[in-house]
């Protein structure tokens, strides 16, 4: 039987190594699925949903000034303990809402039960905040938290440096270049 | 010493001395053209570009790989013997350009006219194991003493049913010189001894496959599970040459198939060295799409194909050839 | 040029574990360490072989190259805190491990979860799980030596890793799960390019068949090789494929229901040759299993929210008491035991990872075969070191 | 001082908390249940180490191909002199199991043939997974359920269980 058989077998497994052979063969001449990077960029399509560092979103008026109340409650949630929030408090001011109207309400889901800001009750004046985006996991956890809104992701895909110092923000002083370029603007979540 | 008297005393060994300088030059360039080849191969099988950025399409890619092999430091690993380590890439370079030189290209294009071409070729071509095995046993490395031992055992397997299914060829013509087995072909594809002898010619390019250590037969180098075999303590020109002899090596076996099987320079409309290369660069350019499509065999079942199947059907085959050329004779 | 010294091996006795394992070798055979740079480890595996010849005699994994002691990071951080873990233990099912975290501490504090938020879920996880497979076939012929493959893999990947960007904003290791939900609902760019995806797919695995499914080559590598007998199974609790291809049709999502499985209509592939080829079938079939799955989802998405209005957020207290909740992770089952002593942090949290059980078997299945048979068994489990070191 | 005395069974409904019942051996008896757990085919899912205010607590989860839930074999062990049997001989897998828990809790698993670290490179004093004396919690807090209240009977799997632990136990 063997004997049989076996030309069978030997000519199915010629067969098949000529079937993969076709495989490869037209797919050598099928066009190319690579991105020559730096003379050709992945389309923005593919682009808009990528999470990068975080960054600070401005107010409506002013798209310098962020709409951060200083509570801490993003560092504080952090992981990685990268975020570094520097507030001062400020005499109560009944005018100044900390209440976010878009923003990151639109980029993560918003539920009704919101935490409130751990310690203080009324919005502190923000006076720096820094991202040490070496150790950011990028969770999300401090956008989804924020009370103010004030968090967003950038899209900032093709972030590359040589050295650990390229990646420390300070976030603020990037948001107020945002707004002197008049990048994206404050009202604007861009998800 | 004048050159007329030279020509006079020694014609043969100016032509021999002539073709072995053009021969390396010919391997070096072919080196280089087949490493750009398997890439840009390798690239578009993967829908890729291959190499790109060093010249047009990547053209000069080969150079720039040339130098930076050249540049790099030649380590010798600790408690190697360095004497074998070293001798094994010149060991597995050396014998290749004199098998160029019995190989005719065209009618007149050849090193060395003589009527034993073959068996100068697949003698030199045994010179590739001892490299191999030298560089295994000689690198002071587990991996690359198994990678020797593979290559050994492959090596010696491979080459007899190599020569037995050459041999029916050689028994159908007549004769061992190359030039006259590639003559006594016809121009159209039906006159080649292909033709006639199919089971043959697919035995020689199975076993011409594994003779050169090509995936899927490529267990001596293996990466996957030797790391690299033999080649792993190899660093810059140590690992270049080796890649220069693998390529060479890939270019005699695909023109000896050339002069045996495919009617060597002979071909349709106009005879001529380039129906030669062409037919070679074919079978070579099969063997590099062959390595980007296969997975490896495993060792034992490379054995088991050579003992079980090419060994039966090469000595059937050759025994059926000399039937024929005897009662047809 | 330099003169070997009398022993150039003097002085070199190996670690701790090499000495240990050299202890039982015979006197005739070669101690090998492969790994923990071997190409074929799949990271920083490293194995011990005890080998006559081409013949493995003996073979012992070293773990820990890559430990980095998640369960003690898990004591020290709030819950929520911990789900950027998750997709770091196994970056290859980054999802299931998102799961199995939030399954865990909903089940604890009884949280509810959103019928879309579990569809969503449903649909994220067997994209990756698809994305997981796709990267075993590619990796795995590599180890076999088929180089191709895993370009052609790695296109299908990318459209997989361009949706999941689109709901998790991540590519590899995800971190998207919440308690009560998912953080981002999808929106209908998701729906049509994950549509496409489907379309496409029956067409790319076929090509995946005829390359290399019926390929001779990798048949004879396979048929036969690294066969787990299911006693052995049993004994080294093998689950997953490799439990699958012994001819045991276990599956979490079915044993053990969670989410919203139980209203999706798939088969759970069984091989019964228990060999490396069956493996291999069983996790081709489970890709259009997956997809099938990810294809009812989408077409079932009911309305809703994406995360329960009332989930906790931040720092928060679940109640003290323990748990364990396991989910199938595309290597096997994943498991999480949580116990809770009511405060901020959890008190202790065990993580069962699939590898793990399924690489202790390599000792007993590798001996005895050759060297390449060794290579293809440990691709063939679909190992993922860091979760087998956490 | 953990209570070393009972071997008492628990059932709970499954989901509430992902196990069906919960054993609470001694540790020399380990070795039996684990083989007459084996035997009615149940595999090992694994085995982790617990710091209690009471002592050292090992769980062995076993989880079966056929029938939904898992058992929990709990064990408790003294502080000073944390040892357990080695169930490797039943179940190999456990033996790496066994390893990490002595990485991380510092148990001696007695009568294991391999008892090199496994994921450290060495063994660590204090052990990385043990508590502070004041962060230790009392078990009944994590097992509220589970604090000796009696064999539960009606339950299937828990009367079977007790079988086992019945007969073997008058040895």
């Amino acid at each position: 039987m063997a004997i049989l058989t076996a030309p069978v077998q030997a000519l199915a497994a010629v067969w098949s190594m000529v079937v993969g052979l076709r495989v490869t063969i037209t797919n050598f001449f099928k066009p190319q699925e690579t991105i020559h990077y730096p003379r050709q960029e992945v389309p923005p399509s593919h682009l808009d949903s990528f999470r990068g560092h975080i960054e600070l979103v401005g107010t409506d008026e002013d798209p310098a000034k962020a709409r951060c109340i200083g509570c801490g409650l993003c560092a504080e949630l952090c992981p990685s303990f990268c975020l570094k929030v520097v507030a001062e408090d400020l005499p109560a001011d009944p005018t100044v809402s900390y209440e976010s109207h878009n923003g990151a309400d639109q980029l993560m889901p918003r539920p009704k039960f919101k935490a409130p800001p751990p310690s203080q009750a009324q919005p502190r004046k923000l006076l720096s905040y820094h991202l040490v985006y070496h150790t950011c996991s990028l969770c999300g956890l401090c956008v989804q938290n924020c009370p103010a809104g004030s968090l967003r992701f950038s899209h900032d895909v093709y972030l590359a440096g040589a050295s650990r110092g390229r990646f420390e923000f300070d976030l603020m002083e990037r948001l107020r270049g945002q707004a002197a370029h008049g990048g994206p603007k404050g009202g604007k979540a861009h998800a | 010493m004048n050159g007329s008297s030279l020509a006079a005393v020694a014609p043969e060994l100016l032509r021999l001395g002539v073709g072995l300088l053009a021969l390396v030059g010919f391997i070096a360039a072919n080196g280089m053209l087949l490493l750009y080849v398997e890439r840009k191969v390798a690239g578009h099988v993967q829908r890729r570009p291959g190499p790109f950025e060093v010249g047009p399409h990547g053209l000069l890619q080969a150079f720039a790989d040339a130098g930076k092999l050249v540049g790099k430091q030649l380590a010798t690993p600790a408690g190697a013997d360095g004497l074998l380590f070293w001798a094994a890439p010149l060991m597995a370079f050396m014998p290749v350009p004199l098998m160029f030189i019995a190989i005719p290209f065209g009618e007149n294009l050849f090193g060395l006219q003589t009527n034993l071409g073959l068996v100068l070729i697949l003698s030199f071509a045994g010179f590739n194991v001892l490299a191999l095995c030298l560089a295994g046993w000689g690198s002071n490395n587990k991996w690359s003493l198994l990678g020797a031992a593979r290559a050994v055992s492959q090596a010696v397997a491979y080459e007899i049913p190599l020569l037995l299914s050459v041999l029916a060829v050689a028994l159908m013509c007549g004769s061992l010189d190359l030039r006259q087995l590639a003559g006594s072909q016809g121009g159209w594809p039906w006159q080649w001894n292909v033709a006639v002898q199919p089971l043959a010619f697919f035995i020689y390019f199975v076993c011409a496959v594994a003779e050169t250590n090509r995936a899927p037969f490529d267990l001596a180098e293996a990466e996957s599970e030797l790391t690299a075999g033999v080649h792993t303590e190899y660093s810059g020109m140590g690992n270049g040459i080796f890649f220069l002899a693998e390529y060479a090596n890939m270019i005699v076996v695909g023109c000896v198939a050339t002069a045996l099987f495919l009617g060597g320079s002979q071909g349709p409309f106009a005879p001529g060295p380039w129906w030669f290369l062409a037919k070679m660069y074919l079978l070579v350019t099969l063997v590099i799409f062959m390595r980007w499509t296969y997975p490896r065999v495993r060792f034992d079942q490379l054995l088991n194909l050579n003992w079980r199947w090419l060994m039966p059907l090469a000595l059937v085959n050759l025994l059926a050839t000399a039937l024929a050329v005897k009662l047809a004779g | 040029m330099s003169w070997p010294a009398a022993d150039p091996c003097q002085g070199l006795e190996g670690d701790l574990y090499a000495r240990v394992f050299a202890e039982g070798a015979r006197d005739d055979t070669l101690i090998l360490n492969m790994g923990p740079q071997h190409p074929s480890t799949h990271g920083v595996l490293r194995v011990l072989l005890e080998m006559d010849g081409e013949y493995v005699m003996r073979a012992e994994p070293v773990l820990g190259y890559i430990h980095r002691m998640h369960e003690h990071m898990a004591q020290n951080r709030a819950y929520v805190q911990f789900f950027p873990n998750m997709g770091r233990v196994d970056y290859l099912h980054a999802l299931a491990w998102n799961w199995a975290w939030a399954g865990a501490v909903e089940k604890l504090a009884g949280l509810e979860v959103p019928r879309r938020a579990e569809y969503i879920r449903v649909i994220c996880t067997e994209l990756n799980r698809v994305n997981s497979h796709l990267l075993w076939w590619g990796a795995y012929l590599l180890d076999l030596g088929a180089v191709t493959p895993i370009m052609y893999a790695f296109e299908d990947r990318e459209l997989v890793m361009d949706m999941l960007q689109l709901i998790t904003g991540s590519r590899l290791t995800y971190s998207s799960f919440r308690f009560g939900g998912v953080l981002t609902d999808i929106d209908t760019e998701f729906v049509s390019r994950c549509r496409a995806f489907l379309k496409r797919m029956p067409e790319r695995l076929e090509m995946y068949r005829e390359l290399v499914t019926g390929n001779a080559i990798l048949r004879g590598r396979l048929e036969g090789v690294g066969v787990i007998d299911q006693m052995t199974a049993r004994r080294y609790g093998a689950t997953g494929p490799v439990l699958r291809g012994s001819g045991v049709g276990y599956d979490v999502r079915r044993a053990e229901p969670y989410g919203l499985y139980h209203e999706f209509d798939y088969a759970v592939p069984v091989h019964h040759d228990c060999d490396c080829m069956a493996r291999y079938m069983v996790r081709m079939d489970e890709l259009e299993a997956s997809l099938s799955i990810v294809a009812q989802a989408i077409d079932g998405l009911p309305e809703g929210h994406c995360i329960h209005p009332d989930a906790p957020r931040g720092k928060w207290r679940p109640p003290a008491g323990e748990v364990y909740f396991a989910v199938e992770g595309a290597r096997g089952k994943i498991g999480v035991y949580l116990a809770s002593d009511g405060t901020e942090i959890p008190y202790r949290v065990k993580l069962r990872s699939p590898s793990f059980s399924n690489l202790s078997l390599f000792a007993e299945i590798g001996q005895g075969t050759l060297l390449s048979d060794a290579v293809a068994i440990l691709g063939s489990l679909d190992l993922v070191i860091p979760e087998i070191d956490r | 001082m953990p209570e070393l005395t009972s071997r008492l069974l628990l059932a709970m409904p499954t989901g509430d908390s992902g196990r069906d019942a919960a054993l609470h051996v001694k540790p020399r008896d380990i070795r039996l249940v684990a083989e007459r757990l084996l035997c009615q085919d149940w595999f090992l899912e694994d085995v982790c180490g617990l710091d209690l205010a009471d002592g050292l607590a090992v769980l062995y989860h076993f989880a079966h191909w056929t029938r939904p839930g898992r058992v929990v074999v709990r064990v408790m062990l003294e502080r000073d002199k944390p040892e357990c049997p080695s169930i490797e001989g039943i179940y190999p897998g456990a033996s790496w199991h066994e390893r990490e828990t002595c990485d991380f809790f510092g148990i001696e698993f007695t009568g294991a043939a391999n008892t090199t670290p496994l994921l450290l490179a060495e063994r660590l004093d204090p052990a990385p997974l043990l508590k502070r004396p004041e962060q230790r919690i009392p078990r009944g807090r994590v097992w509220p359920q589970g604090e000796w209240v009696g064999p539960a009977g009606g339950h299937s799997l828990a009367e079977e269980l007790m079988s086992i632990c019945g007969e073997e136990g008058e040895q």
